[in-house]
């Protein structure tokens, strides 16, 4: 669904992605893991269209996506939800939840995606008039998630979505990708937390300073010493 | 790829020029130096020389504001107002107290001084626009001063018959191009005022401020400190310039210090190359002989004009000259000595 | 390519500034190092650009027109005469610089400008130093004349012109509450002060001024002054100022209080105060030295001409340039040459018949005028007689 | 001179600046919604507008000098208004934002773009001071001893709706919330499919059109339209709309409202020479204990 | 008494109580980490201890004497420097320069001898510029003083950021993730300076993820999740903490 070849992507002189490339088949979940800086998030930015790739191209569903405008890519049915969260501070969570969905213009299938969302989010469901920026942490994870979910995308893309959330709230969280999963939607994930997303991936890649240096499947990978010793601290 | 490409050649070109201009410093500084001293014997009419000047007084007041945007990162849109205060303090010590030149031009330069630092103390806690904005309506208030305040600045009616410098019982004028060796003068020691200070501790921490203020607040530099100092700076040397131009123009008015003129300082500043000094001289040298060379374009110079910022600002934003040198750092000459020596002793001080 | 591009017009614009500078140093030395050419030149400053635009045009047009009058007779001193407009954008900087451009210009005799009192003395140095004539159709304020022997203003000194409109609101008007409405610039400033001394001498009969505001030039709301003056109970409003301002005020004040006699000044007298104004300045009185409307022959052809040719009425500012180019070119023909000491000396001595009446300039450079009393009837200027 | 003012007088002519201050306040509104509008979304100062605003004056009043009649004419005026806000944007904003240029870059560029089009306005329409006709004139309306022009009233209710159909737009439509979005994270907005240059222009659509309707209102009031109007106008609505907390559209009317009656009090009890100075002490003065003006946003910022 | 004695500091943002009665303790020349999930509140402690947020109760204690709510500025005056987790670098200036901004504090002269370039400028600006370089060659910079910091990898400009820290005369370091981005030999080469640097005589404070620096070189570990210190220990403590191990590991493994 998803192919990336020999992506190259600077940001000023640094050059983040040193000519990676991976691929995600349809229905699957596949997980980016690798330390701060790695350049798992110029990954996702350059596939959603938010950073400008120097060479190398990106295809969705047979379609050259290289280097078009965020909104386009978000048109053709890829949807991002960006690390920390960048939900809307001043505006409310219906309102925050109707930006999702901003490229959806029928009217019916929106009041689908609403209720579908506050299915999976009920705690949303009863902040819908609560600005965001008044929300606690995990509650805005959801909301980005619920946001990236408004689009009905094809491939969700969620960066760090486990991020400065309690233990009960991220477990919560993997069980939604999981389920989201089974929906239907295929997911490319970025964690810190190897642990938990090799637990919920069919496939990994194990980026190391712009380079992969490790792909396979996440099970695999889990028990790998290497990973073990790197990402976990243990052996 | 390309880009890439290109910004390598580029550099090359500059590190090219950089090391001629190293190389060969000695006679470009004397060939400038002479040119600039022999302006006035190569037959320019007043007029011209008359430009000349003017692209010097620009220069000045670009320096000045340089201090503050250029390395401190705090935009101005008011520094009319310190010119106006430099030009009617000088004015007015002459005329009334019979001041000469240099003590006028001191005087004007520290109430300038003393106000840029009253304008930084409320404008240190506001941010970005918002500090431009106050400046913006200082140079607005410093001219409704100037025209309220009858008594002192004569209102409307401007000061006129600003005495010329007398520098040893001689007095200085266009016609025997006093005022522009004075002009040259002062503009040199601007430049060596800028330089040294940029090349310092103190440049140093303006740089630090503009690049990330809270990082050089967690070095220890106290930023309000050095924020105040910059403003101060600037506004001396904007003060000095409109000493000077006061009693260069002869006649001095309220409108002669407008919002215009603020932006045309910037504007230079910008376009010369925020951030380093020798873009002061071309970008006052382009911007003010421009309206005069396209004075045939009539009506539509002044849209040409206006062209020139935006396409400026499309395709050149870092400024004409406005590249990082590509040579190596300055090291102080006891370094390079002391470094030389310990490489005789070898590689001890390898380790901390 | 991006760089390229800007390194070319980098290298386009240096070139340019320098090609430019070099062009013109040669272009002068030429013209000041051979002897003086054909033709005689004559300067016109102003603003041609900017706020004022319309004056600086205005000076040019009456200038150009007559020239070719002369011209048509073979010039003078047989040589042709042409106008060189130089834009000042009624700035005293660019005025200053523009100064020094004339005199290194052998050919120029003369330059009839500048526009606003503070740019003409800003040039007046460098004219005064280099021995150029200067005659501002414009420049009122007190000291400009002062600033030098070959400084002259044909525009009215204000005493004379203050009195005139001060007796018109006075004697013919017949109003006791004097309010005055003023433009903060000199000449607004001084022409105010002017008229509330006069007004101090005549307390005696009863006659007061019962406020008075400055306003800024180009401000457009005028009513906070209007409703103070109002307020102080005014029955007669002396408007100091162009028609910028006697217009809107007439207008903002008639809404307000519709009995108010407006009394203005010459600088006011244009055919865009009508456009301006409409009824609002209906029954508008002022003192002009120049009257479009005149039964005068030579103000008739005149101002037909110049309605022909340039599609509306000649201001008083414009005619006062017109005439100030015959008095220079009347100068150059009586001096019998372009020498420029013995020219001054013969404008100074001149005695001219023009549009705007005589012109004779007294020991200050300055001309003394009868003035024509001048209302608003019906969308016209009618003279009162 | 104030002894000639009897105690009654005093009242009337501080009733009675009042009004006038409120009039000329709701314009300033009108034209600092604009800056608003535009700071809000790109954080920039358009030095361009004031040179926008004048240009909607002669629009409109080359329009009705056509014989196209006042309302067309107005409406032309907006439309071509707005038409130029975006083309500022798209020709000379737009490119520098792709660019990632530092901010000075752009704040040049809208003054240069100021210097084009006033420029070019008095090349197209002289310099000299226009007669504008008197659209909403309909006689003086009494209160006592105060008199309130009918253009006044016309200029305060007329703004008043403005900026309350502007709020609508930007509270209730889709646009609107697509334009709030942009204001707050631009880079999250595109990932919701925005596209923010689309958002970005039609802000200096509205920013255009606003200025028209000020441009149309404020000059039939003073009937006087020349290339350089914009100028002052413009710095002090400007000033206006920091002062209210530039960003936020209701600031903009408070703000101008401020500024408009004190200049109103300064030109009555200072002189009018004062006046054009009072927007910006007050300015400072506010921008000194509240930095972002007075119901300005904070900028939550992060270590 | 602990060199640093951090005792029961609390900061709250809104209503989100960031960082909760946290205590801990310093000595001299010891490497302590600070561990924890990301948005745990570490780098909030960092922000307290450097002056950037005051703190609501509690309070902190240098060489005994209170430093919480100071100026930053005083701060790095006392002996305590920092480094960023999203590196914060003067990118426009060269490396040694980036490393002079860290001196100033440290260059006492003033106005005067900047414009007259008087013997002591010239000493002392030569001293420093020396020292600048000397702890460049110590982090292997040595050949990156010309550079602009901008054009540094993303390794390399960690390790400006940490010679800058240093060239403050700092007695406590904190380096707030110094590995993000840097590959394994490079983790390897920061850890044996980091080293180093205690040995010098400096105290080190370490905020870290990457579990093979934190595990081979802390002293001791101190734990936080959610604002709270949930453990404190050596490193083989707390990697058999089973609070620690689900906080911070990642809790449940499911049938994976």
């Amino acid at each position: 669904m998803l192919k990336i070849s020999n992506l190259n992507t600077f940001y000023g002189h640094i050059h983040a992605l040193k000519g990676i490339s991976m691929e995600i088949k349809k229905g699957e979940v596949v997980s980016l893991i690798g330390s701060n800086g790695a350049g798992k998030s110029s990954t996702l930015g350059s596939i959603a269209g938010l950073v400008r790739t120097q060479s190398g191209n990106v295809t969705f569903m047979d379609k050259d996506i290289t280097n078009m405008s965020p909104h386009n890519i978000v048109k053709l049915g890829i949807s991002l939800s960006p690390e920390g969260r960048e939900v809307f501070p001043a505006l409310t969570v219906q309102e925050n939840l109707r930006l999702g969905a901003y490229t959806k213009k029928d009217k019916v299938k929106m009041s689908e995606s609403f209720t579908r969302v506050y299915d999976l989010f009920p705690r949303l469901k009863e902040r819908i008039k609560q600005t965001a920026g008044t929300l606690s942490g995990g509650e805005q994870q959801m909301l980005a998630i619920g946001r990236a979910l408004m689009s009905e995308p094809q491939l969700l893309m969620l960066d760090e979505p486990s991020l400065g959330l309690a233990p009960n709230l991220v477990l919560m969280i993997f069980e939604l990708i999981e389920s989201i999963n089974k929906q239907g939607t295929t997911i490319l994930l970025i964690e810190q937390n190897a642990n938990m997303a090799l637990s919920v991936s069919h496939r990994a890649y194990v980026l190391e300073t712009g380079n992969i240096s490790m792909t396979g499947n996440a099970k695999e990978l889990a028990n790998d010493p290497r990973v073990k010793k790197a990402y976990l601290g243990i052996g | 790829m390309d880009k890439n490409l290109e910004k390598g050649k580029s550099k090359n070109f500059i590190l090219i020029l950089e090391s001629f201009i190293e190389k060969y410093k000695v006679p470009i500084a004397g060939v400038s130096a002479l040119i600039l001293l022999g302006l006035p014997f190569m037959g320019f009419s007043q007029y011209i020389m008359r430009i000349f000047i003017m692209i010097g007084i620009y220069s000045m007041l670009a320096l000045g504001l340089n201090i503050l945007t250029g390395y401190t990162g705090l935009v101005s849109l008011g520094h009319a107002g310190f010119y106006a205060i430099g030009a009617y303090t000088a004015s007015l010590l002459s005329l009334k107290l019979g001041a000469n030149f240099l003590v006028a031009a001191i005087g004007g330069a520290v109430l300038a001084a003393i106000c840029g630092l009253l304008v930084s103390l409320p404008t240190l806690r506001l941010k970005g626009t918002y500090l431009s904005i106050v400046t913006l309506g200082f140079g607005e208030i410093v001219k409704m001063i100037l025209i309220n305040w009858d008594k002192v600045t004569n209102g409307t009616l401007g000061l006129k018959n600003i005495p010329r410098p007398s520098m040893f019982g001689l007095k200085l004028t266009l016609v025997n191009n006093g005022m522009y060796y004075l002009m040259l003068v002062l503009v040199a020691l601007i430049t060596l005022l800028c330089t040294l200070l940029i090349k310092s501790k103190i440049g140093r921490a303006f740089m630090s401020i503009k690049e990330d203020e809270l990082a050089a607040i967690m070095m220890g530099i106290k930023t309000t400190r050095y924020k105040a100092l910059a403003f101060v700076i600037s506004a001396f040397i904007t003060g000095i310039t409109g000493a000077f131009y006061a009693s260069m123009i002869g006649f001095i008015e309220p409108n002669s210090f407008t919002f215009d003129i603020s932006t045309l300082i910037i504007s230079i500043v910008i376009f010369g190359g925020m951030g380093t000094i020798r873009g002061m001289f071309l970008g006052s040298a382009i911007l003010i002989a421009f309206p005069e060379v396209f004075r045939f374009l009539m009506d539509y110079r002044f849209v040409v004009y206006g062209l020139v910022l935006v396409l400026m600002m499309r395709f050149r934003p870092q400024g004409m000259l406005g590249w990082k040198s590509q040579m190596p750092y300055k090291l102080p000459k006891l370094v390079k000595e002391s470094l030389k020596k310990n490489n005789k002793d070898n590689l001890k001080t390898q380790q901390i | 390519m991006k760089r390229k591009l800007s390194i070319i017009l980098t290298l386009a614009m240096v070139m340019g500034t320098f090609a430019g500078c070099a062009g013109k140093t040669s272009g002068t030395s030429s013209q000041s190092g051979g002897k003086a050419s054909g033709t005689i030149k004559i300067a016109v400053a102003g603003p041609m650009t900017g706020d004022n635009a319309e004056y600086g045009k205005g000076f040019v047009n009456a200038a150009n027109m007559m020239v070719e009058q002369w011209n048509a007779k073979d010039g003078v001193l047989g040589k042709k005469i042409e106008v060189v407009p130089y834009d000042d954008k009624n700035s005293g900087e660019e005025a200053a610089s523009i100064a020094q451009k004339i005199v290194s210009d052998k050919d120029i005799i003369g330059v009839i400008g500048h526009f606003a009192s503070g740019v003409s003395m800003a040039a007046a140095p460098t004219y005064q130093e280099n021995k150029v004539i200067e005659i501002s159709p414009s420049a009122s304020h007190p000291d400009y004349s002062g600033m030098g022997t070959y400084i002259f203003r044909n525009n009215t000194v204000i005493n004379v012109e203050a009195a005139a409109g001060l007796d018109m609101a006075i004697n013919d008007l017949g109003k006791k509450n004097i309010g005055i409405i003023s433009i903060k610039t000199d000449w607004g400033t001084s022409t105010s002060a002017i008229v509330k001394k006069l007004v101090t001498e005549k307390a005696s009969t009863g006659v007061k001024v019962v406020a008075h505001e400055e306003v800024m030039e180009g401000s457009d709301d005028y009513s906070p002054a209007i409703t103070k003056l109002n307020a102080a109970g005014a029955d007669v409003v002396i408007c100091v100022g162009m028609y910028n301002l006697v217009a809107p005020v007439s207008k903002q004040y008639k809404q307000v209080n519709p009995n108010i006699a407006v009394v203005g000044f010459s600088n006011a007298y244009s055919q865009q105060l009508l456009d301006l104004g409409g009824k609002a300045v209906e029954g508008l009185r002022f003192p002009v030295i120049f009257f479009s409307g005149s039964e005068n022959p030579k103000v008739k052809t005149y101002v037909d001409e110049y309605k022909k040719r340039f599609g509306s009425t000649p201001s008083a500012l414009t005619s006062q340039a017109y005439d100030s180019v015959g008095i220079l070119l009347e100068a150059i023909k009586t001096a019998g040459t372009t020498d420029r000491a013995k020219v001054r000396d013969a404008v100074a001595a001149i005695k001219y018949d023009g549009v705007t009446g005589n012109t004779v300039f007294n020991e200050k450079r300055d001309v003394q005028k009868s003035f024509v009393k001048v209302t608003v009837k019906d969308g016209k200027f009618v003279e009162i007689k | 001179m104030s002894g000639i003012l009897t105690r009654n007088c005093v009242a009337t002519v501080i009733i009675q600046q009042l009004f006038n201050g409120l009039a000329l306040g709701m314009a300033y509104a009108l034209i600092a919604v604009g800056y608003s509008l535009v700071f809000g979304i790109l954080r920039l100062i358009n030095f361009s507008h004031g040179a926008v605003y004048a240009f909607s004056a002669h629009i409109a009043l080359l329009f009705v000098g056509l014989n196209f009649g006042i309302i067309p004419a107005i409406i032309l005026s907006i439309v071509l208004t707005g038409i130029l806000g975006v083309l500022i944007d798209k020709t000379a904003l737009e490119p520098l934002r792709m660019n990632n240029s530092i901010p000075m870059a752009s704040l040049i560029t809208t003054i240069g773009m100021s210097n084009i089009i006033q420029n070019l306005l008095m090349i197209f329409f002289n310099t000299e001071r226009k007669s504008f006709p008197a659209f909403f004139d309909f006689g003086m309306i009494k209160f006592g001893s105060v008199q309130v022009n009918s253009t006044q009233v016309v200029m305060f209710v007329v703004s008043l709706i403005l900026l309350v159909f502007l709020t609508l737009i930007i509270n209730k439509t889709k646009l609107g919330l697509a334009m709030r979005a942009t204001e707050q994270n631009s880079k999250a907005a595109s990932l919701m499919g925005i596209n923010t240059n689309f958002v970005i222009s039609a802000t200096f659509f509205l920013g255009g059109a606003s200025a028209a309707i000020a441009g149309v209102l404020i000059s039939g009031y003073y009937q006087i339209v020349y290339p350089g109007m914009g100028f002052m106008v413009g710095l002090k609505a400007f000033a206006a709309a920091v002062l209210g907390g530039i960003g936020v559209l209701y600031g903009s009317v408070v703000g101008g409202l401020v500024v408009g009656v004190s200049e109103s009090y300064a030109a009555t009890f200072m002189g009018s020479s004062y006046r054009d100075s009072v927007a910006f002490i007050i300015l400072i003065l506010v921008l000194i204990i509240r930095p972002t003006g007075l119901f300005g946003k904070k900028d939550i910022k992060k270590v | 008494m602990a060199y640093l004695k951090v005792n029961s500091i609390t900061k709250q943002f809104g209503g989100l109580v960031a960082v909760d009665k946290v205590s801990f303790e310093v000595e001299k020349d010891e490497i302590v980490s600070i561990i924890g999930p990301n948005g745990a509140g570490k780098t909030t402690i960092f922000n307290m201890l450097t002056g950037v947020y005051g703190i609501d109760s509690g309070e902190i204690t240098f060489d005994g004497t209170p430093i919480h709510n100071t100026m930053p500025q005083n701060i790095v005056d006392i002996g305590i420097s920092r480094t960023f987790q999203n590196i914060r670098l003067f990118p426009n200036m060269r490396v040694i320069e980036n490393v002079l901004v860290g001196t100033h504090i440290r260059t006492k002269y003033g106005f005067i001898d900047t414009l007259f370039r008087t013997p002591r400028y010239k000493r002392e600006e030569a001293q420093k510029t020396l020292r600048a370089i000397e702890i460049l060659n110590s982090i292997g910079l040595g050949n990156r003083i010309n550079d602009y910091a901008q054009n540094l990898p993303y390794g390399e400009q960690r390790k400006v950021e940490i010679a800058r820290a240093i060239a403050t005369d700092a007695k406590i370091i904190l380096l707030d993730e110094p590995a993000a981005g840097m590959n394994p030999q490079e983790s390897e080469e920061l850890l044996r300076f980091i080293r180093e640097l205690r040995d010098k005589g400096y105290t080190i404070i370490l905020i870290e993820h990457d579990m093979n620096v934190v595990m081979n070189i802390s002293d001791r570990i101190y734990v936080i999740d959610h604002g709270k210190k949930i453990a404190e220990g050596l490193p083989a403590d707390i990697a058999g903490n089973q609070q620690v191990i689900e906080a911070y590991l990642g809790g449940v493994k499911k049938d994976a």
